[in-house]
Order: C-alpha cells, then structure tokens, then sequence
C-alpha cells in the first residue's frame, strides 16, 4: 500500500492528446481516458453528438507520484492557457509501487 | 385523397423529416437518434456523393467546364469570409477571434445541404455537372485559411499588451492535417476518386448503395439534424445575440447570391447553377469546427457551432434550396 | 435438398433469427449487436413502416374503415389494461405500482411484432388496410393513461399512513410529453404523415430503402431481439415467479383475441384482422417502460421490461403471430 | 491547491435530469455525466442497452464546496427518494478556488 | 455520513467478470463498470475499438467497507496474475452505511 | 477519359476503399469510423455472406463436393499452425505464448477478406461453390486448438520453474465457449442454416439486403479497416520486429499455396480454388483474438492484432487475392 496522488482532468476532446503528452512529458507512468456525456460549467451545459465532435468532453485520469503532480499543477496553467480544464486531485493508495 | 401535385417538388421527404426532427426537438418529444448513426450517415452520403460524382465525370465529356467551375468555387469559399468577417467585426462587435471562426465557416461548405439541393434536383429531373462534388471538396478548405489570416492580422501590434491577448501558441503541423487532411475533404475526394477509376462498372456494381438508398439515408441524417438543431439551440442558443441570428440568415443570402451570379456568369447548367448558389450559401458544421477549435481556442465554440447548425442550416434547407432552384431556373 | 415448402411462412427468415439469436444467448455465445445498431434499426422499422402506411393511405379509397379501426385500437388500448391489473393484483398479489406498469405494457403495442406479422402477411401475399400504421401509432398511448389511473385510484386513502406510502411528487410536465410525444408515436405519426403527403411518386423514390431492405433490417434487429430477450431473462429473470411468466403467455392470448373478434366485427380485411390481433396481444418495450420509469418510480423496472421482451415478444413471434394470422383465414 | 470536495453519484439516466438541477439549485458550479456499460447493487445486476433506456445508468461527478456538499446531503436522500442513487463523497484539491 | 473506501481498477474488458465476481465473492455489495476510451500504462498506448474487443479496458468502481478492500488487495494479486489491473483506492464518505 | 478497362478487376473499389483509409491513416488525417458502425457492418456481412450460401446449397446438385472441400479445410486449419509456430518459435525466439497464439491466428480465417474475394469473383463473373461459407466457418476454430496444444505442450517439463511459467488457470467452460461459439462462428453457421432453409423464395426477399447493398457495404467497411491498420500499427506496430513483419507477410503465402493445391487436388472449381487459397492465406482477426486473450492471457495481444490486422490483412487484400484468383485460373 503505497501514498500516491489521482488526478482527474475534464477536458475537450480535441485536446485531450495535449494533456496526456505533457503527462508524459512531466513523469507520469501512464493514463485513462474516460468518455463524458454531457456537463456543465463556467461555459454553460455542454451536450457531445455534434457532428464536428467539437463540443465533446472527456476525462483523464492519471495516478502518479507527488513529484509528478506538483509538476503537473505548475504546468497545466501554462499549456490549458486559453481553455482551461477542470483538474481536481486525490489522495489515493496503489497495489505496486513500481508502477506508478 | 390525393396530396397537392406540386409539393414534393416544394418540400421533398427529407426536407419534411428535417420538419420533424426539429418539431420533436421543440416540443422536447423524447426521441434520440443514436449518435453512431447520425456519424454513420454523414460518412455514407459523402462516400456516396464522392462516388457518384466521380462516375459522372468519367463518362465522355462530363470534364467540360471542370476548371472554371473549380475556380469559381475555391475564389468563392476564400473570398466569403471577407463580408462576414467585416459586417462581426464592424456591426456586431464580435471578438476577433470568434468573428474569425464565424466567417469561415460560412466561406466553407455543408455536404448535407448539397446532399439535399442535389436530391431536389433529382425529384425535379434538372440535370447537373458531374463534377460538381469535386467542387464541394475543393471549397471545404479555403475558407479556413482567410479565417486563420482575419485571427491573425492585426493581432501584431497588441503583442505588447500582455500574455492575454497574445495568440496561444499554435501546434502548426496539427492545424495544417485539420485543414488539408480533413475527414470530408479526404472522404469526398477519395471516393470521388474511386468512383472515376470505377468508371461506369463500378457504378453499376455499387448503385444499389450509393444511390437507392441515398434518399432514405438523407431523410433518416435530416430527421437527426432537425433534432440536432434545437439541442443546440437549447444548449448553446444563450450565446446567440438576435444580431447573430440576423447574421445566420442574410450571409446565406449573400454567399448564395454570389454563386449564383458567378455560376451564371461561367455558363454553369442550370442545376449546376443552383448547386453552386447552394454550396456558396451553406455553412460547414464539420470540418470547420473542428479546424477552428484548434486554431482559434479562444473563439467560442457554442457561437459558431449554433449558428451555423441551428440557424443559417434549416434556413437554407427550407428556403434556401427551393430559392436557389427557383432563381436558377429549376 | 429442397427445404419444406411452407416453412418460409411458418418460420419466415426474421423469426428464424430470433430464434438464432435467443439460442446463441442461451449457450452464452460470444456473440453481441451494438446498442447503436439495434437503435438504428428500431428508428429504421418506424420510419419504413410509417412512410409506407402513408403512402398507402393516400391512393384512392383507402381511407375507407379508417375511423372505426382507430376507434377499436383506441378501445383496445384503453381497456386491456383492467382484466390485467385485476389478475396481477387478484390472484398474483403484484404491488399496485409494479402491476399499474405492467398492465400498461399490455394495453400498448410491440413495433417489432407488428413489423414481424407485417413481413409474415407480404409473404403470404395477404392484403391489409392501409392505415394499419396509424392504429399501430394510436395505440400506443392510451394505455399509459388507464395504467397512471389505476396506480392512483385507491392510493388516495392511504395518504395518512405516511411517507412511504404516498406517491413521490410527479412532474406533471415531463410525464404528459413522455405520455403524449413519445418516441414512436413521434416517429410512426410524423413518418406516416410524411408517406401520405409524398404520395405515390414519394413512396417510389424511397421504396429501396422503406421496403427492399426491410425484410432483411427486420432479420437482423430481430437477431438482437433474441441476444437481448436473454440478456434481460439473465438480468431481471430472478424477479418473475411462475405467475408471473404465466401471464406474460395468457394476457397476449387474451389481448389478441380481444383484437381478433373486434376487428372481425367492425368487417376488417383479412389482413387487418390479423394485424389488429397481433397489435392488441403485442406488449410495448420502448415508450411505455420509458413512461412508467418516469410516472412510477417505485414499480419494479426490472419485472416490467423482462415480463415484455424476454417472456412475451418471444411467444407473440413464435406463437402468436402464426396463431392470429391462421385464425384470421390468413 | 484548494480543498473542495469530490462528489460521485450512480443514477438512472432518465433521472439524471433531476440530480443536476438539484446540484444547480444547491449552488454547484458545474458537473459532468459519464456513462456506465453495467453495474450490480441491492436491485441486482443492471445491464444497459434495453431499447428504452430505462436500466441504463450514469455517474454524475460534481466538484464543489463543503457547503454545497452538505446541501446536497440533506437533500439528496428527500428527491432521491424512491429509487436511491449512489453517493460517495471524497476529499479533493483543485486548482483555481474560484472556478467552484 | 459514514467512512468507506473507494476501488477503482482499470482491466481488460474480456477479463471485467473475473474481477467483479472476485468482488461479488469478497462480499462487496455492488460495483459499476465504465467504459474507457483510450489508455497509457507499461505495455503502451491501448486504444479500443478493434473488432475482437480484446484492446479494450473498462473502469470498474467499487465502493465498499475497510474490510473487503483489505480482502481485496490479497486477492487481487493472486487473480489479476498475468496480466495485471492498475488498482488504486481513495477514502470516501457515504450517506446510508446500510448500503456498502 | 475512361478508366483503364481492367482496372475494376485488378483493383476493385472496396479494395481501393481500403487503400483511401490506410492513406488517411498514414497521413493522419482526421477520419474516423463510428465503432458500432464497423461492428454492424462486419455483422451484416457475415449474415449475408451465410445467408447466400445457406441459399445457394439449398438449389438441387449444389452439395457436390462438400464433404472433402470441409474436411481440406478443417484440415487446413489444424495443420497450419504448426509451421507458423516452429517458425516463430526457431527463427524469431517469440515466446511460446506469443507464438501460439499467432500461430492460431493463421490457421484460422478473416471473414472480411473472404468477402472482399468473393466479390472480386463476382466482379469477373467467376462462379463458385455455394458451400464456400460454410467451410469458411468451419475454418474459424480448429485452429483455436491447436494452439492452446502447442502452448500447453513442453510446458509440463518446466512446471518447476517456478509460479512465473505456470500457465494462469484457465477457465475451462469459458474457453470452450469461446471457441466454440464465437461470434463469427454462430453469426456465420446461424445464417447458413438460415439462408438454407428459406431457399429460393427467401433468397429472393431478402436479396436487396443480402446481394445488391454487399458491394457498397464491404467498401465501408474496407475503409474503415485501412484506418484501424494504421491505428494498430502506431499503437502496436513498435511490438513487431522485422522478422515478424516478414512472417506476417510469408505465412498467408505459405497457407494461401497450401490451400489452392488441397483445393485444385479435390476437384474445386476455379473460384472455390481460389477462395479456399484465400481462406487459408488469411489470418484471423475477430474470433481468435477473443480466445486467446482468455485462454493465453500472457501471450501479447498488442503483437497478434497488429500482426493479423496491420501486417497480413493489408498484404491479403493487395496482394494475395490478385495472386490466388490469377492462379486458380480466373
Ligand atoms: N464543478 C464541476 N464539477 C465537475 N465537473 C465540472 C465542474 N465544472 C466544470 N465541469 C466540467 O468541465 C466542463 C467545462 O467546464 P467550463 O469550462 O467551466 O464550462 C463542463 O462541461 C463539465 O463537464
Ligand atoms: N457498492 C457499490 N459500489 C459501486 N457502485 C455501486 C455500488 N452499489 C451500487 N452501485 C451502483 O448503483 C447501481 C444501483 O444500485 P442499487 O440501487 O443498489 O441496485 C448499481 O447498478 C451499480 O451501478
Ligand atoms: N498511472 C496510471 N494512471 C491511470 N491509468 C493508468 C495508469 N497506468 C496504467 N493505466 C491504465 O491501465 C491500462 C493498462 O496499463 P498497463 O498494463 O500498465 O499497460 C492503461 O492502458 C491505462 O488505461
Ligand atoms: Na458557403
Ligand atoms: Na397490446
Ligand atoms: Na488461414
């Protein structure tokens, strides 16, 4: 049972390759990409099945050392810049240390 | 009981199953079309288009008038932006960025709409150029060059107003797929490709699909994009000022008016000429969204994405299209 | 090697894949339709079957018979749902709410087992009214109604016992479109009004998709109706006694001769007297467990929608249809 | 890094509706819907993909204040009434306080 | 509000059953299943959508008592053997202890 | 400007449609295909391709042949994994896992490049054996065995190595199932028998679905395989070494010339030659995947589906359908 930290980030579709290349840029071991139905925000309600697939959201998970994330934290700013995702973060436990 | 002679010239199926959907939407029947579907349908018209296309222009002859024809349209889809951008900008005082994106895509194209006005002109036995659906791809892409260079120009001398008015950097190399490698231009072009090299055959071998089940497949995608047009209205319809709406109504006007002239002018058939008017009229709401949720991050993908859905595309399904038609001489 | 002659209208193809379907769910076969295909088809069925009845309601005369069948369909599915509440209540001691749901299923109608008895009549070369489609979409509601009206009779008594007891607050609102602006019946109503209104040189432009595709779209929708009457058996299979599966094979007994002997007296064809046996022994599995859902939280969910795809659609495909249509003189 | 509080609630989807307008009204900023292929509780095993849509469920994830939070409990368990949702709430930190 | 633990696991979807009838066995009360788009981890990017479906993982959420996750991290090991999940495990709260 | 006149036979549009999406594919174009929508289709066409078989053997004379044709092809699928394997295993050091695994894919069969065979016959009007389908799906799983053979022998001598070598306990019941009825299986076997059944009355109804869509359908469907060869090689493709690229595209030549001699040996007309060539060069993609993820779960699947889907499925449709249908003679 080993200390590590879930991150969890709701973002467009279309930019979601970003976020999880400046994951693996920044350390993290790996990530999952979840698909959204639908959700609100600062921008309003947000509904996917536009044909362009502009108004799709989706959600990375990440599970990933304190290092990582602290990286992660000072990074997202900076690259989410004109569209900023929603990024919360967990305290969680993993099985093996190894592989995270 | 005989219906009105007339009307299904007037207002084909597909036209009264884009009434339905967008009847349903309003009244908020609970009726949803699988979004599989709807994505399964838009690539089955373009292949079918594409192909159908390409057949056409491998019959003797048919290339006749291609390359004016193709000039026209590309001048068209670079040169539309220009009014819009100018009237966004000067009338509405729509950001930069957002007025950028509008405009091109009303500069770019709707393959539905084309889809539609080329069934019409079926029902009504008007003929038409084969080459036509190559001119529908040709005019995907230019448009969102302009657009890219409307965002950009001017923006040099605020660079020193600080870090939020400066452009986010841009991934050049992934704009330049969306823009060149965009899934109905690939689609459009590859099957317009395959259908010439298939020659008449190929044609024959495939016209159970590509065009018995084209009307069908055409009432099912509008029927969704009835249902679709008030979903967006529902969901992005705040951000629409009655500007904008105006806007989504008379562009269609102007950019249709301007195919028509310049189809007339280059001898277009007379269901060239309506399809041409049409294409320049229409509004892409797939290829352009796409490109400009990348290129212009800060432009408001609820503005464009309704407007050209919800307003300026059932505006030129049940008046454009009988209009172009009517003007053209259909 | 000749197959058995009459086979193909004893076991048409699309009952044949039912039955593959429900026999590769009861080995576990490693074998699934995608949730978006089985939409699609369900949409493609009620389009094609109501463009197609409304073509034929508009050439001349065939509007004949029309109000008393609707009529008699409304009737139908107004009461069938008493004698089932009274059994369910009686003599299987279903709670109010749960046997409220479930009557409503029966009063309502199958679209699949419609379009099964449908291709079965076109294979027999039967004739049937026209209008068929429209009593199908007219009966498709009423039904929810009385089911509503009998989970609330007699609850009024029993307000003082508490909280538990009393019905949760009900969104008026969303149940009446739920009730009224169903999905069917939108689809059925609007793609029949469409079909009238196309008339004759309509219905020929879409023929290929609304009628020579429709025998093999009913074999494949009705391959995923088989997987999924199993899959719900496995689900929701533990919470149905033997009372229970025995009504699912009775009240379709009953409700189809209900429509049998109705429809012989109001002097239907041969054709529609099968039909309307067929509809009024149906059970709905689209628009009333969406209506109960909404109406009837605490109903049990689970015994209502396998009660009507995983015990009843089987045996009205099966049993049922090949019954009314022998009994009809089909 | 701001402490707020991660709410996960599994419901039907056609109730779905009823949950975020109730988070709306409580004050919450935003919420997202991802869908669910199957799940299993005290009803049972529940398999989506009936043609009624009414076994399919959805995960409504809200990330919010405490305050909030503490509304939602009270009120959740009053609408949610006769068909329970599942409710699970975690400790989280987000980025920009202000955007929750 | 009563404390339980929060099981996430990401795994094959071929092997998902395996890993809730673990769960079923260990005396969890319930569990959701979610489907995943897309992946990183140490065997490389896992994109779904062939048509065998082996590529594809889904998510599988458990919520449950101290207990059965101490039970559940035994168990996992031994079972995921070959081709092991990420497993990670966060603190939440619940509204009705009776339910978990 | 007509096309080359042969063109259509060499490269038919399917196939082209498949070099469009491994072309979109490769230049990254943004392209996708809706998941449910490749799903359904590779249903449909393996409903399709069982109920014309199952139709065709049903005309009097047609059985001819069957029996040795089943067991060349049973055969066939037993026996071709063993070089597969000893090749993997000897020249490239694959693990034992792995290697089986591969190897089993190779003895089975691709329904799609059947189909795509199989219309290429049709394009040339070259006639063929009506039980074709039904070999093909007796191909699917013998081979299943066979490798689970070779994995599990030789591994009994080194049980005492240590829990890392133990084969992972397999399900029994859950592996026979997927082997036996996989979804390809049942689909194919189910319609057969179907399509046998309903003979030529049923054939004729079902025909506008089954024969006239199938050109277009496999063409859709051909695309969308371009794509996901592409996509498995970017994510799959740093698994494959050159040797196992070069065994990818040895081994379907290998089966493929195994096949059409057994074939020209038991008297098979040119297109059965030519099809059992192409069953036998093809590699598996849908059923065997699925079993051996279960019944190997060490053996890695990044490497067999990329292998099967990247390497030897592009290098079939290209390659080896010219190839086999030139040496059958036709
Ligand atoms: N407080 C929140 N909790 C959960 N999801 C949120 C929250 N706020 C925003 N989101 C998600 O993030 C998306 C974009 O948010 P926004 O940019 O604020 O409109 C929304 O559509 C939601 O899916
Ligand atoms: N302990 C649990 N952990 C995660 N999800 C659960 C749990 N219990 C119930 N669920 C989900 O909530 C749904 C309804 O639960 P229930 O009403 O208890 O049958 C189930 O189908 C699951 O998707
Ligand atoms: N650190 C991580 N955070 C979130 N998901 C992960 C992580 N590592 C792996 N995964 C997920 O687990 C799957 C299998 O991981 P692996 O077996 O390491 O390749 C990946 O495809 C991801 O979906
Ligand atoms: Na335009
Ligand atoms: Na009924
Ligand atoms: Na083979």
């Amino acid at each position: 049972m080993h200390n590590r930290k879930r991150i969890e980030i709701v973002v467009e579709r279309v930019r979601a390759e970003e976020v999880t290349s400046l994951l693996d840029r920044l350390g993290a071991t790996g990530w999952t990409i979840l698909p959204v139905l639908a959700g609100r925000g600062h921008q309003g309600v947000r509904q996917g099945g536009d044909l362009s697939g502009v108004l799709d959201n989706v959600v990375i998970l990440c599970i990933t050392s304190e290092a990582v994330t602290a990286r992660v934290m000072e990074a997202s700013d900076d690259l989410l810049g004109a569209r900023p995702a929603i990024v919360s973060i967990t305290d969680c436990t993993v099985l093996r240390a190894d592989h995270f | 009981m005989a219906p009105v002679p007339d009307l299904l010239a007037l207002l084909p199926p597909p036209v009264m199953f884009f009434a339905l959907g967008f009847a349903a939407g309003l009244l908020r029947a609970d009726l949803s079309v699988p979004e599989a579907l709807a994505r399964a349908l838009s690539i089955y018209l373009m292949v079918a288009i594409g192909l159908k296309g390409g057949a056409a222009l491998a019959s003797p002859g048919a290339a006749e008038g291609l390359w004016p024809a193709l000039a026209l349209g590309i001048g068209l889809s670079f040169l539309l932006p220009l009014p819009a951008f100018l009237f966004l900008r000067g009338a509405l005082r729509i950001d930069r960025d957002t007025a950028a994106a509008i405009s091109g895509h009303y500069g770019s194209v709707s393959v539905v709409t084309y889809a539609a006005a080329a069934g019409t002109l079926t029902t009504l036995g008007v003929a038409q150029e084969g080459f036509m659906p190559a001119i529908l791809a040709a005019m995907e892409t230019p448009a969102i060059l302009t657009a890219l260079l409307l965002a950009r120009i001017g923006t040099g001398g605020s660079t020193g107003t600080g870090a939020t008015s400066a452009q986010p950097r841009l991934n050049a190399g992934k704009l330049a797929h969306e823009v060149l490698l965009n899934g109905p231009v690939v689609l459009l072009l590859g099957s317009f490709l395959i259908g010439f090299l298939a020659g008449a055959p190929g044609r024959q071998q495939l016209a159970p699909f590509t065009e018995a089940l084209f009307p069908g497949a055409l009432c099912l995608f509008l029927l969704e994009m009835g249902l679709m047009a008030v979903r967006q209205l529902r969901a992005g319809g705040r951000g629409l000022s009655w500007g904008l709406v105006g806007f989504g109504i008379v562009m269609p006007l102007i950019g249709g008016a301007a195919g028509l002239l310049g189809a007339q002018a280059i001898g277009l058939s007379t269901g060239g000429v309506a399809l041409m008017a049409v294409l320049s009229g229409s509004a892409s709401y797939i290829a352009v969204p796409a490109a400009m949720r990348l290129a212009l991050p800060r432009a408001d993908a609820g503005v464009y994405v309704t407007l050209s859905v919800a307003v300026s595309f059932p505006f030129n399904i049940l008046v454009g299209i009988p209009l172009w038609v009517k003007l053209a001489g259909g």
